[in-house]
């Protein structure tokens, strides 16, 4: 069975999906248990997976049993491991954590569809992040795609309709580019394998199809990461999904585009053609600055607690992108680490947010007040989390910041430095709102705001697993980025 | 002329490309963007198309007088796009189907000034 | 119902089950000549959506509930993909369909192939149904 | 943004000139994007080539095995369930999902009445 690992991970969620329909119509709960069975076992699958690439051997799978230039192959290494253990897990916290939530906020009628749409949005993801075949990674993203549409509409609000709208549209987009460049590589190369495409691509590097392809593949996944110019579509959508899907979305979705883009970049292309034949590194460079400053600029100026994490988000990819730009193994090794951190941090602070809209319906800053006393263990997960963002020693956030830091100076572009201080201290600036309504602005003349409020114990938990998780790998910092170095190493060759 | 005759299948593809791309960006109704996104994925199965087409070849299915066969791997993969196309455009137009229903239009101008 | 034109009803109840026999034609036919599961599918859906045009609705729920759609979108998933699932646990990779156990490979890996066109034929015709009937619902 | 009462003709102006701009930034992202398709046209391989790179790959093996090895005429067929057979999987997953999609989206419940 351990040969048939790679597979596991991504059609024990599928099983879900289907199965959910059928039998969520006899009880709704069982949609539930489904979905926490599948993403539970999917994120120990990944975890197996991950182990087995750390003793120094890449696991792949051939599906239908076709070697890889005919047929399709799963190929787990140190960077899709890494990113597949990240994903599944937050899959499986956002499930156990969804129930109440759900509850809540979907039509009873709904919610098994809900859940079984919801564990198609993790089979894509998972497929992205797993497959070793780029017309399979296009197939993976739009059902991600599809999913994630579906899912944003389900907020309650008509403007949630809107949100999802203008995704789909931009998306879709994306998506077609992505395909256009796929097609392009293909008429030159004849292959879809992404190693087999490794081989076959250098001759070609000077091939004015191959430019325009790889062009295309990079704008099409710059769309779906929402990088700077691209970012229009996500702060609605993050706002006005359901707050499970919200969570969900903003924890993995952006990370997963941003690992297709790494594959794309450094494994299908060269790191030598990016950074000497064409100019995309220098360009992502600029564009994740810009992020980063434009990003929390925006998020302080919101008065809607999701919205703001959405800007924030913005300007956390501007972090990942920066760390891919840079070239050299301590910037990318901070990028990965990044997504790692953010994947915590903001799924921390949607959480929050998500027990918080659960329990008291409240939406924005100004009335969060007091709210210190009444959810404290929340509250608490959502301080942790926030300095994190900020980037405050013994937290995660540090961690990255300080190998993109590094991995700048290493690089010789100076400018960077500035811009991460600047940027982490106007995310200081919009936390520090938050946290002061929190701790230091007592409900005036309400005594009921004394009394306790916390969330549910199903809510409760995973939301301070994941923020002591913020602390745990902050201060062993030496286990994401032990694995980040290996992948870094592979992807710029020096192995 | 030569250049032309060899590759004027890419450029009927670019052409129609680019009428789905400028609908899509350009136009403010959410069903006419809808239409310049078929257009627009249309125009790119053709492109795929064009790329399995061979001088000479009969459609890929095994034929005992055939000579040469047309590349079938394109038509498998435009065959899985295309149904992804048909996908997206049903979400669409049910996002779009409930959209007019809490909104009353389908202009994103209109829609933007009721939101604001 | 007094829906529609007499020579459309006509016509139509004639031709629907031809319609729907060279749907199953085209999915079954799929290995040798053009066709497959996904082109009889659309078919094959396409005559439940002309018999809910020229009859109405509600003769085809007679007919077709809300449920049985619902139940055999899922189906045909749970069909292909357990089809790989049942290669896998025989011994083979996921979907590969030689090592089923029915004599040659290449016969094998035929009825595999079969298996999985009605799988992908049977959800087509009932996405395609769903798609049409939710949609022209809504107003009604 | 706001509406501005007092000058109506004003606002239709603006609105004008708001809307031809766009139009212009659209057509030049149009434009922007044919002129790179096109650059790309310049190396490719001639319509029907039968030595482009894209035929003499991965094509041959299709052509030459697709009976030994999955038992089926139509190549097309054969390479969609059998070598990629699992992108069909995916693919009718799509499907399945805009069905369920559609039905979450426009199914009444008896919360909207």
């Amino acid at each position: 069975m351990a040969q048939h690992l790679p597979i596991l991970p991504i059609i024990l969620p599928l099983f879900a999906a289907v199965l959910i329909p059928l039998f969520g119509r006899i009880r709704v709960q069982y949609a539930w248990f489904f979905s926490v069975g599948a993403t539970g076992f999917s994120f120990l699958c990944s975890s197996w997976l991950l182990s087995q690439v750390m003793t120094g051997r890449r696991v792949r799978y051939f599906l239908g049993n076709w070697e890889p230039p005919w047929g399709i192959e799963y190929v787990v290494d140190y960077l899709s491991g890494f990113v597949l253990v990240i994903i599944s897990f937050m899959a499986f916290v956002v499930t156990v954590y969804s129930w109440k939530s759900v509850e809540k906020e979907i039509p009873k009628e709904k919610v098994g569809l809900f859940y079984a749409v919801f564990m198609l949005l993790v089979t894509g993801l998972l497929g992205i992040v797993i497959t070793g075949d780029i017309f399979n990674l296009y197939v993976f993203l739009e059902i991600s795609a599809l999913s994630g549409y579906v899912l944003i509409a389900m907020g309650g609000k008509r403007e949630a309709l809107m949100a999802s709208y203008n995704y789909l549209i931009l998306g879709t987009i994306g998506a077609t580019f992505i395909l256009l460049g796929i097609g392009y590589l293909y008429m030159v190369t004849g292959s879809l394998n992404m190693a087999d495409l490794a081989t076959l691509l250098p001759p070609l590097y000077e091939n004015k199809v191959v430019l325009t392809g790889f062009a295309f593949l990079v704008v099409g996944l710059c769309i779906k990461v929402a990088l700077f110019p691209f970012h229009i579509w996500l702060p609605n959508a993050y706002t006005y999904a359901p707050s499970v899907v919200g969570t969900f979305m903003a924890a993995t979705a952006t990370k997963v585009s941003a690992y297709a883009l790494v594959r794309i970049m450094f494994t299908v292309f060269s790191p030598g053609f990016d950074f000497k034949m064409v100019p995309v590194t220098e360009i992502l460079f600029y564009l994740g600055m810009a992020a980063m400053l434009v990003g929390p600029v925006l998020a302080i100026s919101q008065t809607d607690i999701r919205r703001m994490l959405a800007y924030s988000s913005v300007g956390q990819i501007g972090y990942i992108v920066l760390g891919i730009s840079l070239g050299n193994q301590t910037g990318m090794v901070g990028g990965l680490v990044h997504l790692l951190n953010h994947a915590l941090m903001k799924g921390g602070l949607f959480l929050v947010v998500g027990a918080i809209i659960y329990k008291t319906g409240i939406t924005q800053i100004s009335e969060l007040k007091g709210m210190g006393k009444r959810m404290p263990l929340s509250m608490a997960a959502f301080t942790v989390s926030a300095l994190s963002m900020i980037g405050v020693p013994l937290t995660v956030g540090f961690v990255s910041k300080w190998y993109l830091g590094v991995g700048a100076l290493q690089a010789g572009k100076w400018i960077a430095l500035p811009i991460i201080l600047l940027s982490s201290l106007l995310t200081a600036v919009y936390f520090w709102r938050i946290i002061e309504n929190v701790y230091f602005k007592g409900a005036q003349g309400q005594e009921s705001g004394r009394q306790r409020e916390e969330g549910p114990p199903g809510m409760v938990v995973p939301t301070l697993g994941v923020a002591s998780l913020c602390l745990v790998f902050g201060v062993f910092a030496f286990i994401p980025v032990s694995i980040a170095e290996l992948a870094a190493q592979m992807l710029l060759g020096k192995t | 002329m030569e250049f032309i005759l060899a590759k004027y299948n890419y450029w009927i593809y670019i052409f129609l490309m680019m009428i789905g791309f400028y609908a899509m960006i350009a136009k403010k109704n959410l069903v006419k963007k809808i239409i310049g996104m078929n257009v627009f994925q249309t125009a790119v199965f053709l492109f795929y198309i064009s790329i399995s087409k061979v001088t000479g070849g009969t459609a890929p299915i095994v034929w005992e007088y055939a000579r040469q066969y047309d590349n079938p791997l394109p038509h498998v993969l435009i065959l899985t796009a295309i149904v992804v196309s048909v996908s997206t455009t049903a979400v669409a137009l049910a996002l779009i189907s409930r959209i007019y229903e809490s909104y009353g239009h389908i202009e994103e101008d209109k829609i933007l000034s009721q939101q604001k | 119902m007094g829906r529609g034109n007499v020579i459309i009803r006509f016509i139509a109840a004639k031709f629907i089950p031809f319609i729907q026999l060279f749907g199953l034609y085209v999915i079954m036919h799929g290995e040798a000549g053009p066709g497959g599961g996904f082109q009889g599918g659309v078919i094959l859906g396409a005559s439940m959506i002309l018999y809910g045009l020229v009859f109405g609705f509600e003769a085809v729920r007679k007919t077709y509930s809300q449920k049985a759609g619902d139940i055999l979108s899922s189906v045909g998933v749970l069909l292909y993909a357990g089809i790989g699932l049942l290669t896998l646990l025989i011994g083979g990779h996921f979907l590969e369909y030689r090592v089923l156990p029915l004599g040659t490979p290449q016969f094998s890996s035929h009825i595999g192939i079969l298996g999985i066109e009605i799988g992908v034929g049977i959800t087509v015709a009932s996405v395609m149904t769903i798609l049409f009937f939710e949609m022209a619902r809504r107003k009604s | 943004m706001k509406p501005s009462i007092e000058n109506p003709q004003g606002q239709q102006n603006t609105h004008q000139r708001r809307k031809r701009v766009f139009n212009f930034i659209s057509f030049l992202i149009v434009f922007i994007t044919g002129g790179v398709l096109i650059y790309g046209t310049l190396d490719m391989p001639g319509f029907g080539d039968p030595h482009a790179p894209a035929n003499l790959h991965v094509a041959p093996r299709y052509i030459e095995k697709i009976i030994e090895e999955t038992g089926v005429e139509n190549m097309v067929t054969g390479i969609l369930a059998s070598y990629r057979g699992y992108d069909t999987l995916g693919e009718t997953v799509v499907i399945f999902t805009a069905g369920l999609s559609v039905i979450l989206l426009l199914r009444r419940t008896s919360r909207d009445g």
